[in-house]
């Protein structure tokens, strides 16, 4: 019901929206909360458990009872606060975990069964058939589960991250986060102010007190005005601080694009990392419910709402009102009520001292024993002494103390006090470093308490920060003394809700007493009670009292629980923002991209960067037949390929030679310059880490090749072995992976065609195989090693990058000139495999060069990176799993990578297992299979015949177990 | 949880990689023994409390670190480079 | 008290007053034959095995705070068996093989449902690791099945197959792969071993381990001196504490691991599924949370809180992966502890010290191995034997080389999982 | 023979406006990584004072003369830019002309752009014009320089130019969007 003349938005711009498909219209300035009250809408939401009728409890993102779902398509947000969500025009809004409607809802008939669904029971029962778990309990109870539903379909919306830094974070912009936010700013502090609200002014947007002579939201407006004037001050509306994190770092939310109609491009939300020099929590003090008997109707909600809504926003939420409260501050309700002109049934206190503020009917030392109404409060049950009243109130005000937000100052695993004059929990100095809480948030109650709190906090504050705190007149404000006494639940027979989401009574708890389960997680892993979307905002401090009072302990010795972030929920979107589809992780392209896809390659993932497959030919219909084809074209003719993705890392120094034999296997100092020399690199382990070649362009220059996939490793192994194990070597080295675009030159014909490229040509006696040096190409200053992957006649010629795309147009022009072309990954590995090359599929982490064949390349050594460790009896072991080759005692026999090894006759089982396949190809120069794998004692068995077992793909071969080199094993190919 | 640099300044959590203890930096002779190099590599003393670990500032400076911190609460005492520490 | 949907009938007509305390509390007695230092799922386990197949009873367990508040109330609730390296492959599959019959075992609903994992890859070298892996587990005796992309497609259409940074190749399926309600686990455990009378003692923490002439004889606790003739150290995320009270230095590092659980929503997520690439894995509980998590907050800790670089980076393979669940809200967060062995691989063993035995190192993946931990621990402290599935779990594997398990092929020292 | 042709890094990419902020890819001219052996950090620096008139920059921080610039990118290491390196006995000297991508964002709102990806304080007050660090863009190593009172030069490796392309034109556009 909208009250005429009341609410801070006076404009009479009506704003339509519709809620569960009814077209409805709120004002400028609503929250759907205010706009739903103001049409008289009731029951908004079910509970989770018993699908009970809610209606809207709080007024702020505490609210456990109004979630509703908005929008619809790729667009439907599901569980959003009513109370939080801005009203827009079109606005749709729909009630949720309801069928078929939130009126009716079928459901409810669980609240029925409530007397056999107390806490826990799930735990005791659906245990018989054995698999009718899985078959039949747990989708049902999964379906009736849950509250809204995510829509199904892939997101579209923008969502954005961002960083911010400051002197002082200001959290909460009440009375207490204004002033404090007044007092770092005028000392000349970065000030952030984050305020989850619209607007800014916390509860004095919601009372009717004055400040300075001035209504407390005209003080709250100036104040924002001014800081917003300052440059130093940075103001974040609609922002929640969700978490503290170590070393000053804040996670905010801050709703963008949600208050306003669907604006393409702008993003929904923003998660913020604030960095912060000292915090100040003005978080504020949310109310806590009282529990009574069926306090969970529609019209129920707590007094501080009923405040708000009728002061901030002119609307009321039943025509009778009755105020219920063990507190002074609640009676303020029954006051603005009256003056607003709306019928107060009753003010009932619980305490027997209590006195009335004004004129109206107040029962003292009464409690709520009992409320009517299923679908809307209609009246309540009042105990006197011994009299017991029947009153009309279609919204009930209650309030049962306030608990101040100290939830982030718990984000650290500090535990907040309890304090028996306030009856709340307050923060305690040193919680969470840098921040310190004031106001409400620290159990100030009064108005002028809190802004007094601000003022001292952010002088204290600023001092630290060693600037000079400016003097700031104190604004006058209400100093009532907050007085209250104890009621958690009231006594007496019916269901007294303590978490109303997850349908939590006053008994539940008591029976988890009962059961042993004394402990407060104990209690809430077993009761649920706290783990619904509030996480026991509303809750916990009742049902702490409720245990406590159960197992005969006081509240302190019962214990608190943990809050955890986020403060409030934080969507994956937000703070995944700009990670959907390929913003997940950078991509990094060679310079012959382009051509390679002009040429219908299919661009691979290797590691971050892409690579092409294979070059497809208009008549080849499969992969492998094009795979085919380059390798033959290169074993014949020449192929190209762009091996820049290949880490290579320039090495410069005195003791260059000295340090790379301690971090290779090998020997690199007695290397030439002007050649390349393959090296071993192993952890410290024992185990390999990485291979590759490396090449001596100066006396104490090399530069050295890592596989694609390990650079990034390889160069942090570096900087780790030359600035902590051996600093004393004169060494220094950076990344050139970058500044050279390399290509692959493979074949018989690969000299001719770099005979065509080079300037000058390429003299056979200067370049023999592991050659390297500098070279002209078409006048660009490059470098050329010959080395080969493929086993053929090679060379790797570099160029400058800028000169890269260039350069691979002209290899391939000239190749296709000599029956030669492109070649992808798919035929470089066919070609690796048929050389016995190996890759990270054999150097897969768990190798050693025992197991891989290389073994005289460390035993030599007296000392280098992986030495000691690789000298460990069981990494030595003749049992091992070694590397041979496979190929098929059938020519036509197919192996699979992945599959194991076993004795011919051996039934493949775990114990019988002899090891694995690591990589497979097809030959087209053999004409069959061919494989590498690890096969215990392998080395001793090849010429023996084991089974190949793979289970997934259904495929058992026999095969002849060899040398892994395959092809040209003498090597004439590579050096002719 | 921000780590002071001593050459770039105090830096984000993400710009560093973790490597472990700073025992890492007593690296036991090669003939030192098979008990020497297991407690090397392998035993800890993993404590809850003060601790000394290696950081390298992987999308920083590029210098490895060795930061005294508290395993219990993130406090983070300093930072030193592990180049000084070594030599 | 035996539980059934008869009782609970009977309770509901009679308002809930005939249930019984679920574990007694004991004071400790001076001395037992064997003290269970860790209340924990795989403390819990221990001793309800001790009682239930070896028969002996007079066992206290000792825990410092209250039962199950460890990492078995604090993990994404994955029950597995598809482990590939040989020590691995047998004690998963034994464990699971456990978990199958655990609710008639215990009388106790954990809800253990068997829905499915499904791992992704993307790539061919990841293929071909996973069909290794996939083949290991059938050799076992365990299920495994591997998918191809239009597969994955069938049981998950709900990914972003068409702009994935990384695309979707495949996944080996684990039918028998899922959750079960972590705490009911711990409780069941508890509610199990109690009944066969073994004293499960809350709020003691030991603060001392008694050694005389290379012998165990009790420990000593914030309750006072207990007298055992054998003691096993299950103390997951303080394992390096407790063994210093014995004199040893343990190959263990600690280290946050996260969580996350959204807001309850309808069920969309049916199975678990797990994305290499992103490390991340999610499945929805049966109140309709996602629960979710992703890798170590990797450094050293014992905070029990994760760090926000991490969480962002889990939202972030959130994303990309299935961006579908982006409006999903994340309720909570929360960190484990883990005891991080050099290679990824636990240890359960005797120690130095007659009498005093050792079950830790169980990284990222103790909760699926709370059933096979406490049988084999508990086979082990009561024979003196190796229980065959769990033989390989040596505490000298990293001395001798001998046995190391790395599964993720990232190294066996410390921080490189 | 013709003469091979050198495309530049963001190729087809850059210049773009959006909103308030201009990006565009800048050609650093040659560019060389200066690493000081053991001791010889004073001797290189005054053999690059005496001939291009800058230094060897202290970390965080960039020099420039006539079109010569010096910036600093690591742990003993500089990018001398825009001027061939002279010759320094006590350096190694590394040409990296064509391994990073050069791009300057410019305008009213470049500070709240790079805000969405770079996770350093780089307000004007914190991060003065010559200042540069080593630091994250997105996901990807980069390198940072004020250049300007509403300009930075941003550099990351070549090979993910259309990343750092994509990156800065998505958060330019979010912040836009905001109005």
């Amino acid at each position: 019901m909208r009250i005429e003349g009341r609410g801070l938005c006076q404009s009479n711009t009506s704003v339509p929206f519709t809620f569960d498909g009814e077209r409805l219209t709120g004002r400028e300035g609503d929250t759907l909360a205010a706009a739903l009250i103001a049409n008289d809408k009731r029951v908004v939401g079910r509970s989770f458990k018993y699908h009970r009728p809610r209606g809207i409890l709080t007024a702020g993102s505490e609210e456990p009872n109004a979630l509703v779902t908005i929008g619809h398509g790729p667009q439907q947000d599901p569980n959003v606060r009513a109370t939080v969500q801005e009203l827009y025009e079109g606005l749709e809004a729909r009630s949720q975990n309801a069928f078929p409607s939130v009126s009716f809802d079928l459901m409810a008939v669980n609240d029925l069964m409530s007397p056999f669904l107390g806490a826990g029971f799930y735990y005791k029962t659906f245990m018989w058939p054995k698999n009718f778990w899985e078959k039949l309990y747990e989708p049902i109870i999964r379906r009736a589960a849950g509250l809204g539903a995510l829509s199904g379909l892939t997101n579209e919306d923008t969502y954005e991250k961002a960083y911010a830094f400051c002197d002082v974070l200001v959290i909460g912009a009440g009375p207490t986060g204004l002033m404090a936010a007044l007092g770092a700013a005028r000392a000349g502090a970065d000030v952030i102010v984050a305020d989850e609200d619209s607007r800014m002014g916390g509860r004095l947007l919601a009372e009717t007190g004055e400040v300075d002579g001035k209504p407390g939201h005209a003080w709250a407006a100036d104040i924002v005005a001014e800081l917003a004037t300052m440059d130093n001050v940075r103001l974040m509306h609609r922002t929640a601080v969700t978490g503290a994190y170590d070393q000053g770092t804040y996670g905010a939310l801050e709703r963008v694009g949600q208050h306003h109609p669907h604006q393409p491009g702008k993003p929904l939300e923003c998660f913020w990392r604030i960095v912060a020099r000292r915090a100040i929590l003005c978080a504020g003090a949310l109310e806590r419910p009282v529990a009574f008997p069926n306090n969970d109707r529609p019209g129920i909600m707590t007094a501080g709402a009923v405040r708000a809504y009728l002061n901030r926003w002119g609307v009321v939420a039943g025509r009778k009102v009755a105020v219920f409260a063990n507190n002074d501050g609640a009676h303020r309700t029954a006051l603005d009520l009256m003056a607003a002109g709306v019928d107060v049934s009753a003010v009932i206190d619980s305490r027997a001292e209590a006195q009335a503020l004004g004129d109206y009917k107040l029962f003292t030392g009464a409690q709520v024993i009992g409320t009517k109404g299923r679908k809307g409060l209609e009246s309540l049950s009042i105990r006197q002494s011994d009299r017991t009243l029947r009153i009309e109130a279609e919204c009930l005000a209650v309030s049962g103390g306030w608990n101040p937000s100290v939830h982030l100052a718990c984000h650290m695993n500090g535990r907040p006090e309890w304090n028996a004059e306030t009856l709340s929990f307050l923060p305690r100095d040193g919680m969470v470093p840098g921040m310190t809480a004031a106001g409400a948030a620290r159990g100030q109650f009064s108005t002028a308490a809190c802004l007094a709190d601000g003022a001292r906090v952010a002088k204290e504050v600023v001092i630290e920060l060693g600037l000079t705190p400016s003097d700031t007149a104190m604004p006058r404000a209400e100093d009532r003394p907050y007085r209250i006494e104890e009621l958690w639940a009231v006594e007496g027979r019916g269901r007294k809700w303590l978490d109303f989401q997850n349908d939590v009574h006053v008994k539940d708890v008591r029976l988890a007493a009962q059961e042993n389960f004394r402990s407060v997680e104990h209690m809430k892993r077993y009761t649920t009670q706290g783990m619904a979307t509030d996480q026991g905002k509303n809750s916990n401090v009742a049902a702490l009292a409720v245990l406590a009072d159960a197992t005969g302990r006081g509240i302190p010795e019962t214990g608190t629980t943990t809050f955890r972030p986020p403060y409030t929920p934080v969507s994956i979107a937000a703070m995944g923002a700009g990670s959907q589809g390929e913003g997940f992780a950078p991509k990094r392209v060679t310079t012959s991209h382009t051509a390679s896809v002009d040429r219908g390659a299919p661009m691979i993932e290797a590691g971050l960067w892409y690579r092409p497959s294979y070059f497809p030919k208009p008549d080849e219909r499969t992969w492998q037949e094009s795979c085919n084809r380059e390798v033959t074209m290169v074993r014949n003719a020449v192929g190209i390929c762009d091996v820049s993705t290949l880490g290579k890392i320039d090495i410069q120094g005195p003791d260059a030679a000295a340090f790379l034999d301690f971090v290779y296997t090998n020997t690199f100092s007695t290397l030439k310059v002007g050649r390349v020399r393959y090296g071993l690199m192993l952890r410290e382990d024992g185990h390999v880490m990485d291979d590759g070649t490396t090449a001596r362009m100066g006396k104490s220059h090399f530069v050295m090749t890592t596989t694609t996939a390990a650079a990034g490793l390889v160069m942090r192994h570096l900087a780790w072995v030359s600035q902590a194990l051996r600093p004393d070597l004169d060494v220094v080295f950076t990344s050139a992976t970058e500044q050279w675009a390399q290509f692959a030159v493979a074949g018989p014909k690969s000299r001719d065609l770099l005979d065509a490229v080079v300037d000058g040509g390429i003299d056979p006696e200067s370049w023999p195989f592991m050659a390297c040096g500098e070279v002209d190409v078409m006048g660009v200053r490059g470098r050329l090693f010959r080395i080969s992957f493929s086993g053929e006649h090679a060379y790797e010629i570099a160029v400058p990058a800028g000169y890269g795309a260039a350069l691979y147009r002209v290899l391939l022009a000239q190749a296709e000139t000599m029956g030669g072309g492109a070649y992808g990954m798919e035929a470089l590995n066919v070609m690796r495999i048929e050389k016995g090359h190996i890759t990270h599929a054999e150097i897969h982490g768990r190798t050693t060069a025992f197991d891989i064949g290389f073994e005289g390349m460390v035993s030599k050594k007296t000392d280098c990176v992986g030495f000691s460790a690789s000298r460990r009896p069981g990494l030595l072991e003749e049992s091992r799993e070694q590397l041979v080759g496979l190929h098929p005692v059938d020519p036509a026999g197919k192996l699979t990578a992945g599959a194991h090894l076993f004795e011919d006759r051996a039934e493949p089982v775990r114990t019988n297992d002899h090891g694995y396949v690591t990589s497979v190809c097809h030959s087209p120069t053999l004409g069959h299979d061919l494989a590498l794998g690890f096969l215990t004692n392998g080395r001793a068995r090849h010429g023996e015949t084991i089974k190949m077992v793979d289970h997934l793909r259904g495929v058992t071969t026999l095969a002849r177990v060899c040398d892994p080199v395959f092809f040209d094993k003498e090597g004439a190919r590579v050096r002719g | 949880m921000r780590i002071p640099c001593p050459i770039c300044g105090t830096r984000d959590r993400r710009e560093f990689t973790y490597q472990g203890a700073a025992e890492l930096l007593r690296r036991p002779a090669p003939d030192a023994g098979d008990a020497a190099w297991d407690d090397y590599l392998h035993n800890r003393d993993n404590p809850c409390g003060e601790a000394r670990d290696l950081w390298f500032h992987e999308a920083g400076c590029g210098a490895w670190l060795v930061v005294e911190r508290d395993t219990a609460t993130h406090e983070v005492m300093g930072a030193e480079l592990a180049e000084k520490v070594a030599s | 008290m035996g539980y059934s949907g008869f009782r609970v009938l009977k309770e509901g007509l009679f308002g809930q007053t005939g249930w019984k305390p679920v574990w007694r509390d004991p004071d400790p007695k001076p001395e037992y034959d064997i003290v269970i230092i860790g209340g924990g799922g795989h403390g819990l386990s221990t001793a309800y095995y001790l009682a239930k197949e070896h028969g002996l009873t007079n066992i206290a367990v000792l825990e410092k705070g209250y039962i199950g508040g460890g990492n078995v109330g604090r993990n994404t609730t994955i029950v597995r068996a598809n482990y590939f390296l040989p020590g691995n492959s047998e004690f998963y599959s034994h464990s699971l093989k456990l978990w199958e019959g655990l609710e008639q075992d215990l009388n106790y609903n954990v809800m253990h449902s068997q829905r499915g994992l499904i791992n992704l890859f993307h790539s061919d070298g990841q293929r071909d690791a996973f069909a290794r892996r996939g083949n290991a587990m059938v050799n076992q005796g365990d299920d495994a099945i591997l998918l191809d992309r239009d597969g994955v497609r069938e049981h998950l259409p709900y990914l972003d197959f068409d702009n994935l940074r990384f695309p979707i190749y495949g996944g080996l399926y684990h039918p028998r792969g899922g959750t079960a309600r972590h705490d009911a686990v711990a409780w069941g455990y508890a509610r199990g071993a109690d009944q066969r009378g073994v004293d499960l003692i809350q709020n003691c923490e030991v603060t001392g381990i008694d050694i005389h002439n290379g012998k165990v004889t009790g420990v000593q606790t914030t309750r006072g001196a207990i007298r055992a003739k054998k003691v096993g150290i299950v103390v997951a995320g303080r394992s390096g504490q407790v063994a210093e009270m014995a004199g040893m230095r343990l190959p263990i590092e600690s280290h946050v691991l996260q969580a996350f659980v959204t807001e309850g929503l309808k069920p969309i997520i049916d199975h678990v599924v797990s994305f290499g690439m992103g490390h991340f894995y999610i499945s929805q509980s049966d109140k309709g949370g996602l629960v979710f998590g992703g890798d170590l907050d990797f450094y050293s800790s014992y905070a029990s809180r994760g760090n926000l670089p991490m969480a962002e980076h889990v939202m972030d393979a959130a994303m990309t992966l299935m961006p579908v669940i982006g409006k999903a809200k994340v309720l909570r967060s929360w960190g484990g502890i883990m005891d991080m062995t050099p290679d990824g691989s636990p240890i359960i063993d005797k120690t130095g010290t007659e009498g005093l035995f050792i079950d830790c190192g169980w990284c990222y993946g103790g909760f699926k191995a709370v059933p096979g931990s406490g049988f084999s621990f508990a086979h082990l402290m009561a024979t003196g034997r190796h229980h065959e599935p769990a033989a390989r779990f040596r505490l000298d594997r990293f001395r001798t080389g001998r046995g190391l398990m790395d599964e993720e092929g990232t190294g066996s020292q410390h921080n490189l999982h | 023979m013709a003469n091979l042709v050198a495309l530049s890094p963001c190729e087809g990419l850059l210049p773009q406006t959006i909103g308030a902020v201009t990006i565009a890819e800048i050609d650093p001219g040659p560019v060389t990584a200066i690493l000081p052996f053991k001791g010889q950090d004073k001797a290189v620096g005054e053999a690059l004072k005496s001939a291009l008139g800058l230094g060897f920059p202290a970390p965080g921080r960039s020099q420039s003369k006539g079109g010569a610039r010096a910036i600093w990118v690591g742990k003993g290491e500089a990018l001398l830019m825009g001027a061939a390196c002279p010759d320094l006995a006590g350096a190694a000297c590394v040409d990296q002309s064509d391994a990073w991508c050069v791009v300057e964002i410019v305008g009213d709102r470049a500070e709240d752009v790079l805000a969405r990806l770079v996770p350093l304080d780089l307000r004007a007050s914190q991060f003065k014009r010559g200042h540069t660090a080593r630091t994250l863009l997105g996901r990807m190593t980069a390198s940072a320089t004020r250049s300007g009172a509403k300009a930075f030069e941003i550099m990351v490796f070549r090979s993910m130019a259309e990343t750092l392309v994509e990156e800065l034109t998505r958060a330019a556009g979010a912040v836009a969007a905001r109005g």
